[in-house]
């Protein structure tokens, strides 16, 4: 595939991505609502929160933190950058967690409690999910005996059947990063909590629409992780089905439970997802995966 | 971490209503809680004597909107006690009726808070559909959503008609219906709500005999005490067993809610079968004079209030002790501790209310 | 109507604070929240925090000890931002117009946009009124 | 108002500490501004809620200072608070001061209020429940209930046996006083407390685990029914060397010679009779003891006399002696042991209890055309168990009640019963009403055979020299030890109490089985295994009122039927009336699994709350 068609998808993500995030969150207030028996905002509803907050007053704790919010974004849209231009995933993936390191230094430099403690889950959550997700790219490494995510498009073959347990245990990862409960504890996308939007409570206004926009990005880039165990020639349009059928799983387990602690979601997931990924790297060099 | 204290409140979204927790943390663990209360006295009681005495019925209502008929019955109990008024049995059953109607939407609203702070948000909202069918009738009889204000000195001033009982009936069963289909099932079942409640909030029985803790906060931890049991109003008529769990802890305390309302339920429904025909109202005439108290079960526990007349239009002195003010130093004993994303729920374990408590 | 103002208009984040009511009102805020009502249909959340919040509800009358939360807040809030009084008691004072601790109506502290009287409002009064209070957020900055 | 206390400063801190220790609630204080003074009036709750309320009141100048109750009562601390602040009382020494900001003031000493809890929920405290209490054996009913609800029937079994050893054979033949106890009974139907045993027994293995070391004494139990049988058990498991001897060639006793195999299957009881072995028990049949001495000086250090009542009584009408008349216990007997017993197709039982209706189902299987029960009182005062007594009638069964025998003979070859009608009269001892005979009332009925089943008695032989009580040929035994005259020996079981049930035999055995072991210079103590079972940490009633619909397939021998077994109480499935009779297969199925969980689920649960 010519450089040229590669820059020009990596510009395509860049513009898109936010856009199909946005859209997601908007279908996923509605359809949460629906489950709840209500009717539920218009599908538009994120993208007037984040335009009404471009208008609004500025105001910052201090700038430390403007300084972190922005790397922030910046290090998130460079992870998407280095997917769309098909580079090594571990790349991607380091990326994204220096991101998200920013994110909760950003919280953390700031002198209110709320801020404090939602930083400190925001590391915990770190904690929780980063080694899966960095755990799930061995697999696919093992099979296709490289970290390009290039190689994944020309192997020809779909990785689902033979990775499908380190896929469950990255839609742990998702539902984490979607901040929805049981895993909800840094910054709860339901307002009723013990923190008070923690991780985000100093950022006001503006910076707070940025912030959002980040989400979206690391939502986009997670559901594209997933839809890449599934691209071959044919069939690919299968991936898109797999990445928004995960996304969807997240919202039904988002009602029906409530939220947990953060000890609890440190021992579920590291249980639970590095045991996943662990039997899937054991099944392939045993050879019967 | 070092310690950091968390003001918890006054202005806070679990907490619908300003009280300030400040929580001494150690980690995530609790480790003091300092409640700071006072953010919405009004000196209720002191109006209480600018006032005429018949006029309180309308403020003491509004000491609490959830349980607004209790405060009000309460207060008439007290007043009709000094007046001598006998109050005719028709109101009395009404009195009933209403109590529980107040009893029923206020379980259910706590048990619509608790899921909302566990953020368990579609169980919230489904609580909080079968509540509107609970408002609904309070509108239909009473014409009002939630201050029914319907109880004054010496009886009530609506009656319900027997249509209207029928059709009460028939809404209570529906409603009942819908708690058995949607809402037991989660409460009972679902692993994540235990995982929340169970253990969490511990107190014991003795603990809640030391502290003084009254209403579903000292049932669930197994003491039996149900001012209902000293039958005022027609509740002799009507009977009544408390509801009692032994656990002690934020489930056992949910548990004794969510029975309650199956139990007022029924309660109502009796009350209403049982109505006997006659007078709702009786005059009064002459002025309170001398001392009495009045005591009744409100949703969270026992109301006391003490007065004392002077034979004039005004009274002398109107005292409210209202449950949460008897349930807030458990807090002292339930939360330390606990984790921090604990706290919500604990704390609205007791069912605070501090519009009562604070007056 | 530019875009800016039109997701004003559709996008108000609330804060609730009470500052002495009865209750009444409060859980009629929150009963606007639950499906019958549903007021998210508006876009409009409660949110819990003054400086994402750009509607402050208010409920109850002011007094003595709570004004200076309720100011706090107010200035916590950034512009745009539009204040509601729910109840009787916090418009005016209302049944606990004597009340020894008691500073008045609301408008005693801080300048308020919408009064919705009632006792207790009722949701659909309340929704009413934050749709009203929007008018001014669509007229900042013009 | 009523019930004030007026008091001095002085004396205000005795009247509290009064109230405390006669463990009033502290409900509030008010307190009222007199110009000059304060009147402080605190209301306290007696310990019988809902009683009034008692008021102490104190009067105090303004410049006075009153100290805190919170030392006694934390919970005012918060109230003197408020006094304090709103009417600017002095009051001294609070425990808690949430003016001040501190938790505790310097002065109060530190309290339990300020420790945490320990964060584990614990298990209610059970409390006494009237099935459990009704239970001669003391066998914890609520719990295996609930364990067979929540499918754990391995743990039922064990939770049964912890307090009783023989599930098979009660779960068929108890009398149930569990079941006529069962709260639930009042609004619904009883819980099927014995189905549920038997159900665990049948559903479920268990292996005898825990056992006490050898203490080498030696122990000789004489008779081998149910009382013999759970002291031999018990004394087993607590390391004594057991044997018993029974004077007919198999062993169990009533349980084998009284009841019929339908209801109770040789196989069943020889299982359990084996796990009695298995534990070192000892039995030899076909030997009868004559003496105790030889006994003791065999080497036995003590003996249990459980010899049951095996004597049946005797009508006391004119004929009796005719050979066509058979005592019930004898003819029972014989069937159990395979003699044929020849009866002809015309039968009269006469009695109305268990072994009268055993006896007539007994003959029915036997192949008599005609089964008639002669009772002298109504259904109601029957002693024989109405479940029993309905299954009689439906297989055919004649009940004639209000009648008695008066004379016996033979005419035309054949036996003719010269009866009398009866009416019911004032009540006697038993509370029972008297039947009385209604003069000229009298009729004929020609029968082939009849069986007298009006009770059976204890025969002791004289030669054990022990006391025998004057009414009713019972052994006499002191109520806690169940020691007899003699030193050494104990009797327990029918042959103390006349002819009771086996559960009561069981419990009577399991009580004399300790009051041995103490004798012997044990503590005791009865091993009893330790069940790991989650308890239940809270009481999840309004399950009840789910109104769920649960349908259970019940299949019987061939094909199936759906019961719907919702609030319901389960109904047994038996055998079809036309496989039972000529034949002596069980005639209770047992219940299905569905169904068993089912009605575990139904329990209320009285041990956690009353």
């Amino acid at each position: 595939m010519s450089t040229g068609w590669l820059i020009g998808s990596a510009v395509i993500a860049v513009i898109v991505a936010p856009l199909i995030g946005g859209l997601l969150r908007g279908i996923d207030r509605k359809l949460t609502a629906h489950m709840q028996g209500r009717i539920g905002p218009p599908i538009m509803q994120p993208f007037y929160d984040v335009i009404k907050l471009f208008g609004k007053e500025r105001c910052v704790a201090g700038k430390a933190q403007l300084v972190f919010g922005y790397a922030y974004l910046t290090l998130i849209v460079t992870a998407v950058v280095f997917f769309a231009l098909r580079q090594d995933l571990l790349v991607v993936l380091f990326i994204l967690f220096l991101g998200c390191i920013f994110l909760a230094i950003g919280a953390l430099s700031v002198k209110s409690p709320y801020s404090q403690l939602g930083g400190h889950r925001e590391l915990l959550q770190f904690l929780a999910y980063e080694p899966i997700l960095l755990l799930a790219v061995v697999p696919i490494a093992l099979k296709l005996q490289s970290f390009r995510i290039a190689t994944i498009f020309e192997s020809g073959q779909p990785l689902l059947p033979h990775l499908w347990l380190s896929f469950i245990a990255l839609l742990i990862v998702l539902a984490i990063v979607m901040r929805k409960s049981p895993f909800d504890i840094s910054s709860s996308e339901h307002a009723h909590q013990e923190l008070v939007r923690g991780l985000v409570t100093e950022y006001a206004g503006p910076y707070l629409a940025l912030i959002e926009i980040a989400h979206w990005y690391e939502m986009v880039l997670l559901l594209s992780i997933l839809g890449l165990f599934w691209v071959v020639g044919s069939l690919w349009w299968l991936s898109i089905i797999i990445a928004l059928g995960s996304w969807f799983i997240i919202l039904i387990v988002d009602n029906i439970s409530a939220r947990l602690t953060w000890s609890w979601m440190l021992r579920f997931t590291w249980v639970a997802g590095i045991s996943l990924i662990g039997s899937n790297i054991l099944f392939i060099n045993l050879g019967w995966m | 971490m070092a310690r950091t204290v968390i003001p918890f409140g006054p202005q806070h979204p679990v907490l619908p209503e300003p009280i300030q927790l400040k929580l001494e943390l150690e980690d995530e663990t609790v480790v003091g809680v300092m409640p700071i209360i006072g953010y919405i006295h009004r000196g209720i009681e002191k109006a209480a004597e600018l006032n005429d005495f018949r006029q309180n019925v309308f403020i003491c209502e509004r000491i609490c909107g959830i349980c607004s008929f209790i405060h009000a019955l309460t207060y008439c109990e007290g007043a009709e006690a000094m007046t001598s008024v006998e109050v005719p049995p028709r109101a009395r059953f009404l009195r009933v009726f209403w109590s529980e109607l107040s009893r029923t939407h206020s379980h259910l609203l706590w048990l619509g808070l608790l899921a909302d702070s566990m953020g368990f948000e579609s169980l919230f909202m489904q609580i909080w559909r079968a509540r509107e069918m609970i408002l609904d009738i309070s509108e239909m009889t009473a014409g009002h959503r939630i201050i029914q204000s319907t109880c004054i000195i010496g009886g009530v001033r609506r009656d319900i008609d027997k249509e209207m009982a029928k059709e009460v009936d028939k809404r209570l069963l529906a409603f009942k219906e819908m708690l058995d289909s949607t809402i037991a099932p989660v409460l009972l079942r679902d692993p994540t709500i235990k995982r929340r409640a169970v253990g969490k909030g511990m107190l014991s029985k003795e603990q809640a005999e030391l502290l003084g803790a009254v209403g579903p906060t000292s049932r669930g931890s197994g003491v039996a005490i149900d001012i209902r049991q000293t039958g005022y109003a027609a509740y002799k008529e009507v009977g009544f067993e408390p509801v009692v769990e032994t656990a002690g802890d934020s489930y056992a305390r949910t548990l004794v809610r969510a029975r309650e309302v199956y139990q007022c339920v029924e309660l109502m429904r009796k009350a209403l079968s049982m109505m006997p025909e006659g007078e709702i109202l009786v005059r009064v005439d002459g002025y309170p004079e001398g001392e009495a108290m009045s005591r009744t079960e409100q949703p969270r526990g026992e109301l006391i209030y003490y007065f004392r007349g002077n034979g004039t239009n005004n009274l002398e002195r109107l005292k409210i002790r209202t449950p949460t003010f008897a349930n807030i130093p458990t807090l002292l004993v339930m939360l330390p501790g606990c984790e921090m994303a604990d706290v919500p729920v604990i704390t609205l374990s007791i069912d605070p209310c501090i519009a009562c408590t604070e007056r | 109507m530019g875009i800016l103002s039109t997701s004003r208009m559709k996008s108000p984040w609330l804060l609730h604070f009470d500052c002495g009511s009865c209750n009444g009102c409060d859980i009629e805020i929150l009963a606007a929240l639950t499906p019958l009502y549903d007021i998210e249909r508006f876009g409009i959340v409660n949110m819990g925090n003054p400086k994402h919040a750009d509607v402050l509800l208010v409920t109850g009358p002011a007094n003595h000890r709570n004004y200076r939360v309720l100011r706090n807040l107010y200035q916590q809030m950034r512009d745009p931002k539009g204040v509601i009084v729910v109840g009787t008691c916090g418009c005016t004072g209302g049944v606990f117009h004597n009340c020894p601790n008691v500073l008045g109506g609301i408008d005693k502290v801080i300048p308020v946009d919408v009064y919705v009287p009632g006792c207790a409002a009722r949701p659909e009064a309340i929704i009413d009124a934050v749709v009203l209070a929007l008018g001014k957020l669509k007229a900042y900055g013009k | 108002m009523e019930n004030e206390i007026l008091v001095e400063k002085a004396d205000f801190i005795p009247a509290v500490q009064k109230m405390l220790a006669e463990k009033a609630r502290f409900g509030t204080t008010s307190c009222v501004d007199l110009g000059d003074k304060f009147e402080l009036i605190y209301h306290f709750e007696p310990q019988e809620s809902p009683e009034p309320l008692t008021h102490i009141r104190v009067k105090i100048a303004k410049e006075e200072t009153l100290p805190s109750i919170s030392s006694m009562y934390l919970c005012a601390a918060l109230i003197e608070n408020e006094i304090q602040e709103n009417f600017n009382v002095q009051i001294s020494g609070i425990a808690l001061d949430y003016q001040k900001r501190f938790l505790r003031s310097k002065e109060s000493p530190e309290s339990a209020l300020l420790k945490p809890v320990p964060y584990a929920p614990k298990p209610p405290a059970r409390l006494p429940v009237r099935c459990g209490e009704a239970c001669p054996a003391g066998i914890d009913i609520p719990r295996y209930v609930r364990l067979i609800g929540e499918g754990k029937f391995a743990e039922s079994l064990a939770t049964i046996k912890q307090s009783m050893p023989f599930p098979g054979i009660l779960g068929r033949v108890c009398f149930a006083p569990c079941e006529d106890n069962c709260r639930q009974a009042k609004q619904e139907e009883p819980i099927a407390i014995r189905m549920l045993k038997r159900f665990a027994y049948d559903h479920a293995s268990y292996g005898e685990k825990a056992t006490a070391k050898q203490t080498g004494k030696r122990v000789a139990i004489i008779g081998s029914g149910p009382a013999g049988l759970a002291a031999a058990y018990y004394l087993a498991k607590m390391g004594h060397g057991v044997t018993i001897f029974e004077s007919l060639p198999q062993a169990g006793g009533m349980m084998r010679v009284g009841i019929p195999s339908y209801r109770l299957p040789r196989k069943i009881l020889d299982d359990e009779i084996n796990m009695v072995k298995n534990l070192g028990v000892e039995i030899k049949t076909n030997t009868k003891v004559e003496s105790l001495d030889t006994l003791f000086k065999d080497g036995y250090q003590a003996v249990l006399v459980a010899t049951g009542a095996h004597q049946g009584m005797k009508l006391g009408v004119e004929g009796e002696e005719h050979p066509k008349v058979m005592e019930c216990i004898d003819f029972l007997r014989d069937v159990a042991f395979g003699k044929m017993v020849k009866l002809g197709d015309r039968v009269m039982v006469i009695g109305g209890g268990n072994a009268a209706i055993d006896s007539a189902r007994t003959a029915l299987r036997l192949g008599s055309k005609e089964v008639t029960i002669l009772y002298r009182r109504t259904r109601a005062e029957m002693p024989a168990d109405a479940e029993e007594v309905e299954e009689a009638i439906k297989e055919g069964v004649k009940i004639e009640f209000l009648a008695a025998p008066k004379k016996i003979f033979s005419e035309n070859g054949a036996v003719t019963l010269e009866n009398i009608r009866m009416k019911l009269g004032a009540p006697d001892a038993s509370g029972r009403p008297r039947p009385e005979p209604i003069e000229g009332s009298e009729f004929k009925v020609g029968v082939d055979s009849i069986i007298a089943a009006i009770g059976q008695t204890p025969a002791v032989p004289e030669q054990f020299n022990i006391e025998i009580g004057r009414f009713g040929n019972v052994i006499v035994a002191e109520g806690d030890t169940f020691a007899t005259s003699k030193e050494g020996s104990f009797a327990a079981g029918d042959a103390v109490t006349g002819p009771a049930s086996v559960v009561e035999a069981v419990g009577a055995a399991k009580k004399a089985a300790i009051s041995i072991d103490k004798y012997l210079g044990g503590k005791g103590v009865l091993p009893v295994e330790e069940i790991k079972v989650k308890e239940p940490t809270s009481r999840h009633t309004f399950l009840e009122r789910w109104q769920e619909k649960r349908e259970v397939e019940v299949s019987i021998v061939d094909g199936s039927v759906t019961v719907s077994v919702e609030k319901k109480r389960a109904e047994m499935p038996c055998l079809p009336l036309e496989e039972r009779l000529g034949k002596f297969d069980e005639v209770e199925l047992g219940l299905t699994e569905e169904m068993a969980i089912a009605e575990g689920q139904r329990c209320w649960r009285c041990d956690l709350e009353q």
